[in-house]
């Protein structure tokens, strides 16, 4: 079979594409013809890295992803996790990377729209949202203003479409200088028996268009997304999208009543590639072929192809397949909200991806090859080398300028600035707001969630197979300290290019220590985002990959924050004292040092001592709680004493003690009367628990034989960072 | 003098703002307004008395703050 | 008590505000769309937070003139009592329910946080359970919350203790004349805030200093 | 026909966006600033050939919604 082929296939064209030309042999020898310049687009997308994970996919495979409450694991449009009483938790992490260097605000914005339309398209409503954000040093010319613009693009898209942000992570570091990260995490909330897939189910049905209309908006903005940058990035820019949370707000409450209704069989978000990788999914994966009639799809501009009406990422839109006796109904619904809704095809039982436009046949193709079979690499890669644990670093010449100089640190400071910006009270459950361990918002009655994202770039840098250990610990420590259940994870792998061997390297020693944690901590990966090729003129990103958790809460009541209480109260560290200052805050910031091996997590003592916490949370033994992580006991406790406006005095300590980010740690304050229990039971446990002094009334930080310093210049210092960088004054 | 500056989306660009003018002029019974693109205009008042010294300075100023030439395109205009 | 809650699209704050009129009077109230052009009989309708169209144009601008926001500033000016939180304060001055006009917060960003409100009239219907001059925390989240008005009308809203509640102890998130966060019409019987008193009425929002203004209705 | 509308700040108004401008051109290193006002800009489609009916409508337009008259003027041109 042929079909009118107006444009000729030069290897250029291909290129231009992104495929190699292997890649492209194995696509012709599947047709065995030479493809249309739109079957081509269509291959282009569906076989680029972003949506076909060929790199990726063998050691994903390799995660822990089952547990008695996952509902649903990796490979729909979301994770699904049984949280009791018939509620679900439907929860993913996204990149939007390369849009957000392009253009931060609509960058950031686009990303969070499509990350709380995988949450809706499966039926939940999202309840909470979460940013990792990762950026160039701060002196870089351009990092201010794609902080600036990040940040208000996540607020308005966020704001604006009613969810509230309740936390996330902020770094600077020159590794990121020409690749900044932005990953948005959505969670939403189900019923446990009404949750809605991908997976198309019946031959004949109508395929339903829903949503806003197609225009030319990033049109290869899916191949450009795995496109490693050069300078002339700005460049390949592809015509950028632009996010509209109305009409976003709109789809989610049409959607939501759609489903309700009863007349939706099967539904997917067109996220990048549109309509192709929509349509493509729901095929691939009922066993089913679609055929779609680009005549009918709604059009914002004129004169559109079927090559660009394939490949455009214009956003808020939604594919369905339908009840056929519904269909009225369904098209009232769409029309209430203002929305767009038109039958644009039908599912087949041919198996094949049939694209009809202006009377000719656009494109014809093996659906499953297009889905599923598309190519998987087993790309070579190298073991990291270790890095020599760091002993006897130097103590600061000046310990007081040395807490100050790190609790006033671009990576250590408030991100209040950031998280002012977003409306974190919204829907009125918050019931943790940023600033502590974890966000909190209640799901019903005394029922919460709790939500934290963390990794530690530094350290997968340092040893991938650790780092990865302890991006996951510390995601579980978090939810841990607010008295949470840890019970699932998604994730976002944002690595290098992966055609380099120490780069797959680093991805693949990460990933088996996220194994590794996931098994021994019972948390299990249901869903995640794999972003590669973050790589500019050859400078790879500090691997990175992002852990967002959640943590069930069954009493609200019980909740745990890190402010101090009440003065007179003892403070305690449970875990041991520090010792470790390879890779660690202190080092970097006050030495200028990067080095050594980071902190070695040791999962089994990482969850005993998580449970001894956790269960002195649930029995009340304990008054505010806060994990220990970068910068260490002082940190930790500084953070305790300003969220409280109480000060804290405290024994001698070193500057290991103080500074030293030795993992499976926290610090506790209960009543005296309540601390020789807690030491007993540490004891009995194999747990070290130190009292290390008390919460004072007098506003200020003691360390006996130290020095003393105020809390309104510890605040001002943790505060006065970022709003300084940001008004230009740094 | 006094630059007078409109900064309009580039063709293709997505503009929600103008789509939702679009639709409440049609709900307050406006007929026959077939599209609606919202931009943004400035008042600039320079210091600077030479025209083309002036739209130079004019045109640094929107290619590095005033427009975001990624999605949008700006005129000049000199009075 | 009876009340309404009125939703155009982009709405996003209407579930917060009947939960807490739900909690606090005990009444569930009835959600009111924006296309109906009659309001059912209730004694107080309120005008809720979000993004109505997006806050495209204006804030307001585009909710303020749709069919149900006739009829409620007919019933408004029978007497009908209103009121307006964030972007319902933006609606109903949009409609020209309130004097002045809301615009970008001074400092150009949108800003979520606890601030301090000082109660400066305390005899109208949202505020009757509180003492003139009484300083409560309340939440603010908003882009556009700067409140502006022309030199006459300030005047007259001073003079006629038309200023319902004011920014306390410099926590002015927004720039706003005078630290103005709420106002009243000259009958008291409509009154804006830019505030979210919804948000702080039980154990779980930390503070519950806004129950009293809700209590009010009912003695209302 | 396509009517071009300007929205201006009456003057008196603040207008802190302008404001911010005026400052980062200033960081930015752009001399002889004297003042920034920013305001909105539409391009309004019309079915309507009659410019003088044209024109009725799209003041009615800015009355009714385009511009809020209690704090900003606005400026017609038909093309
Ligand atoms: N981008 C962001 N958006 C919202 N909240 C943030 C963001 N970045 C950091 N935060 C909040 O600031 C606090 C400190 O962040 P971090 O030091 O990463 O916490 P932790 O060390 O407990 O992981 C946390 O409550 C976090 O949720
Ligand atoms: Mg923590």
């Amino acid at each position: 079979m042929t079909l009118p082929n107006d444009i000729r296939i030069t290897p250029e064209l291909v290129k231009s594409h992104g495929l190699k030309p292997d890649e492209y042999d194995r696509f012709v020898t599947l047709l065995g013809r030479e493809p249309t310049l739109t079957e081509l687009g269509i291959c282009s997308a569906m076989w680029n890295e972003h949506c076909s994970y060929k790199s990726s996919k063998k050691w994903l495979k390799t995660m822990p992803t089952k547990g008695p409450r996952v509902i649903q694991g990796p490979g729909e449009n979301a994770g699904v996790i049984d949280i009791g009483d018939g509620d679900a938790i439907v929860f993913k992490m996204e990149s939007h990377n390369h849009p957000s260097f392009i253009e931060p605000y609509q960058g950031a914005a686009t990303g969070v729209g499509g990350i709380l339309r995988d949450v809706f398209t499966m039926g939940a409503r999202p309840i909470a949202a979460m940013n990792a954000l990762r950026f160039g040093e701060p002196s870089h010319p351009r990092t201010r203003h794609l902080v600036s613009g990040v940040v208000h693009g996540i607020g308005g898209y966020g704001n604006s479409f009613g969810v509230p942000t309740i936390g996330g992570e902020v770094n600077f570091h020159p590794r990121y200088n020409g690749n900044i990260l932005v990953n948005a995490m959505a969670v939403g909330l189900a019923r446990a028996d009404s949750i809605f897939y991908s997976k198309a189910k019946g031959v004949g049905l109508p395929v339903v268009y829903l949503g806003a209309k197609t225009g030319r908006d990033g049109i290869h903005g899916a191949t450009m997304a795995s496109a490693e940058f050069d300078d002339k990035a700005e460049e390949k820019r592809p015509t950028v999208q632009v996010g509209d949370p109305f009409t976003e707000k709109c789809l989610l409450e049409a959607c939501l009543e759609l489903m309700a209704s009863g007349a939706v069989i099967a539904i997917q978000d067109m996220g990048a590639a549109g309509l192709t990788s929509s349509a493509v999914e729901m095929g691939a994966k009922g066993d089913l072929g679609i055929e779609l009639d680009l005549d009918k799809v709604p059009c914002r501009e004129e004169g559109m192809t079927a090559y660009e009406m394939m490949l455009s990422e214009s956003q808020e839109r939604m594919l369905m397949v339908l009840r056929p006796e519904q269909e009225k109904e369904a098209e009232a619904i769409f029309h209430k909200w203002g929305l767009d809704f038109a039958i644009v095809g039908k599912t087949t039982d041919t198996l094949r991806f049939v694209i009809r436009h202006e009377g000719e046949v656009k494109a014809d193709l093996p659906i499953k090859q297009m889905g599923d079979q598309a190519p998987e690499y087993d790309r070579p890669w190298v073991e990291p080398k270790k890095l020599p644990l760091l002993s006897d670093v130097p103590a600061p010449n000046d310990l007081a300028a040395a807490i100050l100089k790190i609790v006033g640190s671009p990576d250590m400071c408030s991100r209040r600035w950031v998280w002012e910006q977003y409306d974190h009270l919204i829907q009125s459950n918050t019931a943790q707001i940023p600033g502590g361990d974890a966000g909190v918002v209640r799901i019903r009655g005394n029922k919460a969630i709790a939500v934290s994202t963390d990794v530690t770039p530094r350290y997968v840098e340092a040893d991938p197979f650790e780092g990865g250990k302890q991006a996951v610990a510390e995601c579980w420590r978090n939810l841990t300290a607010v008295g949470s259940l840890p019970i699932a994870i998604t994730d976002n792998l944002n690595f290098g290019n992966p055609e380099r061997p120490e780069i797959m390297g680093q991805f693949v020693k990460a990933i088996e220590g996220i194994s590794a944690a996931c098994r021994a901590l019972d948390f299990p990966v249901v869903s995640g985002n794999v972003s590669l090729y973050n790589e500019t003129n050859g400078q790879g990103i500090l691997p990175t990959p992002a852990i967002g958790g959640i943590g069930l809460l069954e009493d609200l009541t019980k909740m745990a924050t890190l402010a101090f209480k009440s003065a007179g109260d003892e403070i305690l560290l449970i875990g041991g004292h520090g010792t470790h200052l390879g890779q660690s805050i202190y080092l970097r910031e006050v030495l200028g040092r990067e080095e050594g091996a980071p902190p070695p997590v040791d999962l089994a003592v990482e969850k005993r001592n998580g449970d001894f916490v956790r269960n002195l949370i649930n029995t009340s033994q304990v008054s505010a709680v806060h994990d220990v992580s970068d910068g260490g006991l002082g940190l930790a406790i500084i953070e305790m004493a300003l969220a409280a406006r109480l000060g804290a005095s405290l024994q001698p300590l070193t500057h290991e003690r103080l500074f030293g980010e030795d993992q499976a740690r926290y610090v506790v304050t209960c009543a005296p009367s309540a601390a020789a229990a807690i030491s007993a039971a540490g004891g009995k446990a194999g747990i070290a628990v130190d009292r290390i002094g008390h919460v004072t009334a007098d506003a200020t930080l003691n360390i006996a034989g130290g020095p003393s310093i105020s809390l309104d210049q510890l605040r001002s210092a943790h505060e006065g960072w970022f709003p300084a960088y940001m008004s230009g004054e740094l | 003098m006094k630059a007078k500056i409109k900064v309009t989306l580039k063709s293709g660009v997505l503009d929600p703002q103008g789509k939702a003018i679009e639709g409440a002029l049609g709900h307050l019974g406006f007929g026959g307004v077939e599209q609606v693109r919202q931009g943004k205009y400035f008042e600039i008042e320079l210091a600077e008395t030479d025209a083309a010294r002036a739209r130079e300075q004019v045109k640094a100023m929107c290619e590095k703050l005033i427009a975001n030439t990624v999605i949008e395109n700006y005129e000049i205009e000199l009075a | 008590m009876k009340s309404a809650v009125v939703v155009f699209p982009g709405i996003n704050r209407e579930t917060d505000m009947m939960l807490a009129l739900e909690k606090v009077t005990g009444t569930k109230p009835v959600a009111v769309w924006h296309t109906e052009t009659d309001l059912p009989k209730v004694d107080f309708v309120v005008v809720p937070g979000g993004f109505s169209y997006g806050d495209y144009l204006r804030c307001g601008a585009i909710a303020a003139r749709s069919p149900i926001m006739s009829d409620i500033r007919a019933k408004s000016a029978k007497g009908l009592k209103v009121l307006g939180v964030c972007n319902g304060f933006q609606i109903i001055t949009e409609a020209g329910l309130l004097p002045g006009a809301l615009v970008r917060n001074a400092q150009l960003r949108f800003v979520c946080r606890e601030v301090k409100l000082k109660v400066e009239n305390n005899a109208t219907f949202f505020t009757n359970r509180m003492a003139r001059g009484a300083i409560v925390s309340c939440p603010v989240a908003h882009g556009e919350g700067n409140y502006i008005c022309n030199a006459e009308t300030l005047k007259r809203l001073e003079g006629e203790n038309r200023v319902v509640f004011r920014y306390a102890e410099g926590s002015n998130p927004n720039g706003a004349m005078n630290d103005i966060a709420g106002i009243a019409n000259q009958s008291g019987t409509v009154i804006g805030m830019m505030p979210h008193p919804e948000n702080m009425i039980e154990p779980l929002h930390g503070k519950t200093d806004c129950r009293p203004l809700f209590e009010s209705l009912l003695a209302a």
